[in-house]
């Protein structure tokens, strides 16, 4: 089993974050694929780690793990003040500002 | 005496007076008028003196300054005038208290105050001064879009109905060949950049350099539009129509008095001297623009119903005769053409004074509203009369002299184009002659029937006395002005490669050395 | 034994300035009472954003600035550039600081909500929108952000780029959301801004995967130093290219400039001045750095993309800008198109081209932020009124407003004698000496095009009639009076003598690492 | 043949304009102030400029050098165009200076009776002292700009004159349509004086004649031609023939001054200024005879026709000038003869025009000679002038008109050949239309029947009119005899056309052509005689009538054509112009504004507000970056 494998992986694993971005309204589910977009990038790091034999990939895993969690934090902030105003968490809803 | 910054004071003073009378408290407009006559009388002052102080037999640019301004660009701050800069400079100082004048009595739409008016009438002046007085190209550059902003102000906020549009009109399109002008003009740094080495906008130097034809053809082109569109030569020209018909009288006499004169001032100055050969490669296409506007402009002038469309039409109709004096590449046409534009400046000033005076009389634009305006106000019609004669260029008055250099210069070199600008002279008197018939002679009818429709006040013919004495002086006796230009249209006809002491004839008369009378 | 790395904390100064007082700002508000918050909070961020000011200004004329320096273990890059950007930032943030403390046009005394908890249009909702009680932590997180904004622009690696752009982000994400009237609009703003700006760092995240598995580096050095001997392979420029999505989203380039007008209009106007300045510097900042240091010399792979998307990014910012009725919404585009013609300068050569794009970014800054200031000034019975219609006659109300309004409008579009001319014509400049004489034509038409939704505000104010029940101009406090004056006096000065301040752009054009 | 420079008196000569100049001046200037006297002060200068002509005359008679040069400032002078603004004293010159200074001195005087009750009368007196001054200039001019500029200042004067009623639409219309016509013509001078400047390099007599030599062939001809085509604007001749008449509008001594005696007259001056360059083009020349011929018949015939007394007079001069032409174009035999023709005929076709102006005066300003007849009684004084003005014109023998226009009948004959028959048959034929015209204009106003209209009541006018009259008379009996006979006329031209050759052999014998001409004229007399003398005359024109009689009423549809081929094209174009400028360029221009615009709109679409889309165009983006730079790359 190669270490491309894992990148395609990752990668397939990034495009369905991507996707899920795209076609899921709620928002949480939204942030959650932005989470699994991030994951797959940190799966692609420590791929590439083992592959060029240099730590600097797993370090870079780690920031990418709390700069996740931060984001959790702020995300869920304001999707939960926007909910708690609205009631709904789709994100289709929030459209007052266009065009 | 030369050594006296003229230009730089030309510049300042109505700058400075323009702020003062802006930053006058509300309400104030009588100070404001007479601030703003008295600034522009010493800009007149000024403009002779400067006159008195150039020499026609000396160096090209006169008069000069020049400071550095933006160093990391080779910028300066670089006044000077030759001969064909200074005609114009005078024309300025002319024309602006002449306007000032005949503004006196104006109310702004709703009643606004005239106060700003003024103010940007300076601040006009100002920048007009400049544009005609630069000799850094990147200067000229910025007077040249900076001078948009008073004149949209002063059709945007003291115009007719449309007013806004108007402005709107006027100075994106301005803006749109401005624009398109810098790109030339960052193009010509960037040549200079690699030909001397360090980028200059210094006219001078940017006149030495040998540009490669092709790059020659595209910055000429960049400039050439941008010009165009202010002259304005046909096809670029809708503009004006709108601008001088929406346009405060005042507005509208700077707009295609002086203003406009920028667009044929940079041909000559700029387009020629700087990329004499794609200008030569070009001339016929311009030639054919300029014809084509001779005819097509009076044309559309026979056929307006607005009077003061119809003045800005015969405008368009004069900027093809300049256009085609100066791209005959004839010392007699160059010279011609820089005399027309100052000719037309006060021609078509007191036209538009004129018709200003019978619109405030009779509040119509139509020509349809008026009729024998002669019974009622003969001394009115008589300087109506006068005002319509000088535009189509009879003997005896200023247009006559220009447009016949024009002409006769051109022959020589481009004899078909000439032959069908004569035709001009036939559409020039049948538009004139039309809108007197119509509304100066005929049985009293209309608003002039309905109106108290007075005879000219003092203040009028105070406004109008001047030039009427210009327009019969300079029929009469033009060589002053021609002794200042020749020089200038000269060396111009140097750079272009064309035969600086005019055109010589195909044979020389037996009787040619005794002087040709 | 470890031996600790090479820090010199001198270079670092500045940073520490801001992150210091920023935190110092969270410990205040937990502890200091809540009447004192607010001036104490005003007065840290100020001191914070200021003292970086300062410090940049010192280590730029200090000795041995030049040619810079790398360390904290080559993570940072101080050189020219950076210095000069980092002063751009933090004086920008000063002056956006300074907006959000006035508290003289809201009759309820602050542009931001006093409870963010509390549900908008509540019952409790309502009584506390005249609360004279504010949402202090605007404060910190703003010098957070503008501490993000520093790093991001003098990161020498793409860790710390990251890290730095994730920084400056979630707190602005935070702070949109806090305006004290139209809630809604103000947490919808933020949540889409949050939404795509998480989508996009992901981009930027992947993108730095690849690189790195391309070049087995992060440190920019190290992957100039590869793709100069091993060339770029498909994996790089896949990775160069998500790197630029990421960093393009934040400079708000077209086709990645969706969330702008919409986040512009939501967010209240303070913040938006904020965003339109500050983070315009510093992404463009992070831009040059990573074009010109990582890829430099494999400019011809970038350079017809940056080509395009300029394009791209001015005629979309121009056309849609024409219809616009919504003031700020309109700014938004603007800021889209300017996006562009920054980029024009990106395009020129790392000489003239590096100098200019600073110069633009120190002009549009500040001129965009003065025109948002002069939004916050006009307002009617719910807040400030910000539709265009609403704008009809204010000459006649208030000629000053008017007439500071047309003047940084003339700037924005480029009028000579304002700081937008001499920026447009630097950036114009570089981008002709590199050949790209196309590139500029169109830049000068579609700012042709732009004079017009410039101008036609111009023509509301002065050459409509006002409506009776048209807006109020509110009388400005100190610190908006302050800000509109240095901006309107930067404004004309960088367009009338602009020599020296080119100067300096021209010293501090210098890229190391 | 460079003028001399002027000395003594001659140097003076600028005053000639001058005077009659600051008349004007002081008169449109000093505004009501000079209402009282300033037709006595119109007159004096006028009578001043006369008597200078006389003494100048006089003292150039006396010069052997009789070409006098007065060089008064430098006009324009730029590269090699030097235009300067100087006179030109020669025996051509003066005979038009004294036949202006003359004849205008006296129409002055009838003016102030003439115009007596008109509230305008100092304006009137302005514009004819303006165009007195303009017409010296033209021909005093000593360059073709020189000339140019007083040929537009009579028009301006014609202009103004025309108009001078300007509340009659049909003034100003008739006014408009000269100035515009003469333009036409203009066109043709200008484009012939920027041949000379681009062929020799000057403009001025001396200059341009002197070397007329050095051109080709080609050239001289296109000159002719254009100059001929000015001469035609300015003199009625055919094609540009239908303003004359129309300015009949005009108060009637400015018909008697402008529109008869002098400025219609002053294309023969500038061909016969320009004799070298005709001499050097028969071709040319040849047009102007046919012109000259075709246009004596197109005047003749419309004359006939006529029932206004002055269109008929109008139509007359028309004819006449065709003589003139006619004789300028036969070249050097010609030129004296066409010359002297043009002075008998300033002195009796002023006198009739006054004649009928004194008649309009009885009758209450009407011109309509079906309401006219047994006036003869009436006034006496007016209808012996006129009789002999009429006797003069149709050349009754040893009258001036007998002389002068016999003289351009043989010559006529003389150019030998076809052509030489032709001219002259039409030449003759003329004489025999203006005698019919002519005598049916005398029956029908001062014999048979009176058809007045009821209240008015003829009367004879008063001294200050008659007395004109009277010298005209004079002068239009005694005229033709003296410069034929007494004085030739061709010895005192000589200096400019070169001594007079006698035609080596008369194709014809004089005294054949004169008895001819006479038997002829008296043949179209009867006629007229048999057709309005005998039996009265109906008050109306009779509307059936044949469709020669209906072609001469319109001119021969000189108008139709005008209208159909200029105008009316004309103002369609303009039209079309008008459309074009709106909808197509300007149309352009808002048009792009639109679309910008409209295409605005429809990208804005784009931003729906749903962050999910937004991404979509992102992930889109981020997609057409990566593939790009791939391409850019593989590439």
């Amino acid at each position: 089993m190669t270490l491309t494998n894992y990148l395609v992986l990752a990668a397939i694993l990034f495009t369905v974050g991507a996707v899920g971005v795209l076609v899921r309204r709620n928002a949480i589910v939204v942030f959650m694929c932005i989470e699994l977009m991030l994951n797959s990038v940190n799966l692609t790091l420590v791929t590439f780690a083992r592959a060029t034999g240099t730590l600097d990939g797993q370090v870079i895993a780690f920031f990418v793990m709390v700069v996740a969690a931060a984001e959790v934090v702020v995300g869920l902030a304001i999707i939960m003040s926007i909910y708690r105003t609205r009631r709904s968490a789709s994100v289709d809803d929030a459209n007052l500002l266009k065009y | 005496m030369s050594d006296f910054p003229w230009l730089l004071a030309m510049v300042v003073l109505p700058a400075v007076g323009g702020a003062a009378v802006a930053a006058l408290p509300k309400g104030r407009d009588a100070v404001a008028k007479q601030a703003t006559l008295g600034v522009s009388l010493a800009v007149l002052v000024l403009a002779v003196l400067a006159t008195v102080a150039f020499d026609t037999g000396g160096d090209r640019f006169q008069l000069t300054t020049a400071v550095d301004w933006i160093p990391a660009f080779g910028v300066q701050f670089a006044l000077g005038v030759d001969g064909i800069a200074l005609v114009m400079l005078l024309l300025i100082g002319v024309l602006v208290p002449v306007v000032v004048v005949a503004s006196w009595k104006d109310t702004g739409p709703g009643g606004r105050p005239m106060k700003a008016y003024f103010a940007w009438l300076l601040v006009l002046e100002s920048m007009m001064v400049g544009v005609f007085a630069a000799t850094d190209v990147f200067l000229f550059y910025v007077f040249f879009e900076a001078m948009l902003v008073p004149m949209y102000f002063i059709i945007g906020s003291f115009g007719g109905p449309r007013r806004q549009f108007a402005a709107m009109k006027f100075f994106l399109y301005s803006l749109l060949g401005g624009l398109v002008m810098l790109a030339s003009v960052i193009g010509l740094y960037v040549v200079s950049n690699s030909q001397i080495g360090e980028g200059t906008f210094a006219f001078d130097a940017l006149r030495q350099l040998d540009i490669d034809p092709g790059v020659q053809k595209l910055l000429f082109l960049g400039f050439f539009v941008a010009f165009a569109i202010k002259a304005p030569l046909v096809p670029f020209h809708t503009w004006l129509p709108d601008s001088g018909a929406e346009a405060p009288i005042g507005g509208a006499v700077l707009l295609v008095g002086v203003l406009d004169k920028v667009g044929t001032f940079g041909f000559i100055r700029y387009c020629l001297p700087l990329f004499p050969d794609a200008s030569r490669t070009f001339a016929p296409w311009i030639l054919g623009l300029a014809v084509a506007g001779i005819l097509y402009g009076a044309l559309l002038a026979i056929g307006q119903s607005d009077i003061k469309r119809l003045v800005t039409y015969t405008s368009i109709a004069h900027f093809g005769f300049i256009a085609l004096g100066i791209f005959a590449f004839t010392l007699e046409g160059g010279s011609g053409a820089v005399l027309y534009m100052v000719n037309h400046g006060i021609s078509t000033g007191i036209l538009f004074l004129v018709v200003g005076m019978v619109i405030s009389r009779g509040g119509s634009r139509r020509i349809a509203d008026y009729g024998g305006i002669a019974k009622k106000a003969p001394l009115l019609a008589g300087v109506f009369l006068v005002a319509g004669l000088a535009s189509l260029a009879l003997p005896g008055t200023n247009s006559f002299v220009s447009e016949f250099l024009v002409l006769i210069g051109s022959f020589p070199a481009r004899p078909v184009f000439t032959v069908v600008a004569t035709v001009g002279i036939v559409l020039a008197a049948l538009y004139v002659l039309l809108l007197i018939q119509r509304s100066v002679h005929g049985p009293v009818r209309g608003l002039v029937e309905s109106q108290p429709f007075p005879d000219l006040r003092r203040r009028e013919l105070a406004v109008v006395a001047p030039l009427v004495a210009l327009i019969i002086g300079l029929g009469v006796y033009p060589q002053p002005l021609l002794d200042l230009i020749d020089p200038a249209v000269s060396a111009t006809m140097v750079d272009v490669g064309s035969d600086p002491a005019g055109t010589q004839p195909v044979h020389q008369p037996a009787t040619a050395e005794q002087g040709a009378n | 034994m470890i031996e600790a790395p090479d820090l010199s904390l001198a270079a670092l100064t500045p940073l520490l300035f801001v992150f210091g007082a920023a935190l110092v700002g969270v410990l205040v508000e937990s502890f200091a009472p809540r009447h004192v918050r607010q001036p104490v909070q005003v007065a840290l961020a100020l001191v914070g954003t200021v003292g970086g000011f300062a410090s940049t200004v010192f280590l730029a004329l200090a000795d041995g600035a030049d040619p810079g320096e790398v360390t904290a273990a080559g993570a940072l890059a101080v050189d020219g550039a950076g210095l000069f950007l980092q002063a751009t930032i933090a004086g920008l943030g000063a002056l956006s600081i300074l907006l959000f403390a006035e508290r003289g046009l809201d009759p309820a005394k602050s542009a931001f909500v006093a409870s963010a908890a509390v549900p908008a249009g509540s019952p409790r909702d309502r009584e506390l929108l005249t609360d004279e009680r504010v949402q202090t932590e605007v404060y910190p997180l703003a010098t957070f952000a503008i501490g993000g904004m520093m790093l991001f622009v003098a990161a020498n690696d793409l860790l710390v780029m990251f890290i730095a752009l994730e920084v400056l982000s979630l707190p602005l994400y935070l702070i949109c959301g806090l305006a004290r009237r139209r809630r809604l609009l103000s947490q919808e703003a933020a949540v889409k801004y949050f939404l795509l700006g998480a989508f996009a760092s992901a981009f930027f995240l992947y993108g730095l995967a690849l690189v790195y598995g391309a070049t087995g580096t992060i440190r920019l050095s190290g992957i100039r130093a590869s793709v100069t001997t091993e060339g770029t392979g498909t994996l790089l420029v896949l990775g160069l290219g998500l790197l630029v999505v990421g960093l393009m989203f934040k400079a708000s380039v077209a086709p990645f400039h969706t969330w702008t007008p919409d986040v512009y209009q939501g967010a209240p106007t303070p913040v938006t001045a904020f965003m339109a300045a500050c983070t315009k510097v510093a992404a463009f900042g992070a831009v040059l750095r990573l074009l010109y240091v990582a890829f430099g010399t494999a400019d011809w792979t970038w350079r017809p993309l940056v080509y395009g998307i300029a394009i791209v990014s001015m005629v979309v910012g121009v056309v849609l800008g024409l219809t616009q009725t919504d003031v700020k919404r309109m700014l938004a585009y603007s800021s889209i198109a300017h996006a562009g013609f920054l980029l024009t300068g990106v395009l020129g050569l790392a000489g003239s081209g590096l100098s200019a794009t600073l110069f633009y970014l120190l002009a549009y800054g500040l001129t965009t932020i003065g025109a948002f200031a002069v939004v916050t000034l006009v307002r009617d019975g719910d807040g400030e009124a910000t539709q265009l219609a609403q704008w009809a006659g204010l000459a006649r109300r208030s000629p000053l407003t008017a007439g500071v309004m047309t003047f940084l409008l003339l700037a924005l579009a480029g009028i000579p004698l304002t700081s937008g001319f001499t920026g447009k014509f630097a950036v114009f400049r570089a981008a002709t000496e590199v050949g790209a004489w196309p590139l500029v034509v169109v830049a000068l038409v579609t700012s042709a095009v732009a004079g017009y939704f410039y101008l036609r505000l111009v023509v509301l104010m002065y050459f409509s009639e006002p409506a009776e029940d048209g807006p109020s101009v509110g009388v400005p406090g100190l610190p908006t009076t302050i800000v509109l004056a240095v901006t309107v006096t930067a404004t004309l000065v960088l367009g009338v003598v602009p020599g020296s301040v080119l100067d300096l752009a021209d010293r501090a054009a210098a890229l190391v690492g | 043949m460079n003028p001399v420079p002027a000395t003594g008196l001659l140097s003076l000569s600028w005053l000639l304009i001058a005077l009659p100049l600051a008349g004007a001046a002081v008169l449109l200037l000093g505004g009501r102030r000079t209402d009282r006297w300033g037709h006595l002060l119109a007159i004096t200068t006028v009578t001043a400029s006369f008597v200078l002509a006389v003494l100048s005359t006089v003292t150039l008679a006396g010069l052997d050098e009789r070409s006098v040069g007065v060089d008064l400032f430098t006009f324009i002078s730029t590269g090699q165009l030097d235009v300067s603004a100087g006179l030109l004293v020669d025996p051509l010159s003066m005979t038009f200076a004294l036949l202006i200074t003359g004849v205008g001195a006296l129409i002055h005087v009838y003016s102030v009776g003439y115009m007596a009750h008109d509230p305008a009368r100092r304006r009137f007196f302005a514009y004819l002292n303006l165009f007195v001054a303009a017409m010296l200039l033209l021909v005093l001019g000593n360059s073709f700009v020189a000339l140019y500029v007083g040929w537009e200042g009579v028009g301006l004067a014609s202009y103004l004159l025309i108009a001078f009623w300007y509340t009659r639409p049909a003034a100003a219309t008739a006014a408009k349509k000269a100035f515009i016509m003469n333009r036409v013509g203009d066109v043709g001078l200008a484009l012939a004086i920027f041949i000379m400047f681009t062929q020799l390099g000057t403009t001025s007599y001396a200059g341009v004649l002197g070397s007329v030599g050095l051109l080709a062939g080609g050239t001289v001809t296109a000159i002719g031609l254009l100059l001929l085509l000015g001469a035609c604007g300015k003199s009625g001749q055919f094609p540009l023939q239908a303003w004359l008449p129309d300015a009949m509008e005009g108060p009637t001594p400015v018909s008697a001054l402008i529109h008869a005696a002098t400025m219609v007259t002053a294309g023969v001056y500038l061909i016969a200024r320009s004799a070298p360059v005709f001499d050097a083009a028969p071709a040319a020349q040849t047009v102007v005879v046919v012109i000259g011929a075709v246009t004596i018949m197109i005047g003749a015939i419309a004359g006939c026709a006529y029932d206004d007394i002055k269109k008929v007079l109008a139509w007359s001069t028309v004819s006449q000038i065709g003589y003139m032409f006619l004789a300028v174009g036969l070249g050097p035999i010609g030129y004296a003869a066409g010359i002297a023709h043009l002075l008998t005929h300033g002195f009796f076709k002023a006198g009739l025009f006054l004649g009928a102006g004194s008649v309009m005066h009885g009758m209450g300003d009407r011109t309509d000679m079906r309401r006219f007849g047994g006036l003869a009684t009436k006034m006496k004084t007016t209808f012996v002038t006129f009789g002999l003005g009429y006797l003069a014109l149709i050349g009754f023998p040893f009258l001036s008109g007998y002389w002068t226009k016999d003289a351009i009948i043989e010559a006529a004959f003389d150019r030998g050949g076809v052509s030489g028959w032709v001219l002259g048959g039409v030449a003759v034929l003329g004489a025999g239309l203006t005698a019919f015209y002519m005598t049916r204009l005398m029956l029908m106003t001062f014999f048979g029947k009176p058809r007045w209209e009821d209240g008015v009541h003829p009367h004879e006018s008063p001294a200050v009119m008659t007395l004109p009259m009277v010298v005209l008379a004079v002068g239009s009996v005694a005229a033709g005899f003296v410069l034929v006979q007494v004085a030739p006329l061709a010895d005192w031209l000589a200096p400019v056309f070169g001594e007079p050759e006698e035609a080596a052999a008369h194709v014809v014998p004089p005294l054949v052509v004169s008895v001819l001409v006479t038997v002829v004229v008296a043949a179209g007399a009867l006629v007229a005689w048999l057709a309005v003398g005998r039996r009265p005359v109906p008050t109306t024109a009779p509307a059936q009538v044949s469709f020669p009689v209906r072609a001469a009423r319109n001119a021969l549809y000189a108008d139709a054509v005008n209208e159909a081929v200029f105008m009316r094209p004309g103002m369609r174009l303009t039209r079309a112009a008008v459309l074009v400028d709106d909808r197509g360029v300007d149309g352009l221009v808002t048009g792009i504004g639109t679309g910008l615009g409209s295409s605005s709109t429809r990208l804005g679409r784009a931003q729906t507000g749903f962050v999910r889309s937004y991404a979509l165009g992102m992930l889109g983006g981020a997609v057409l970056v990566a593939g790009a730079l791939l391409a850019v790359t593989a590439g």
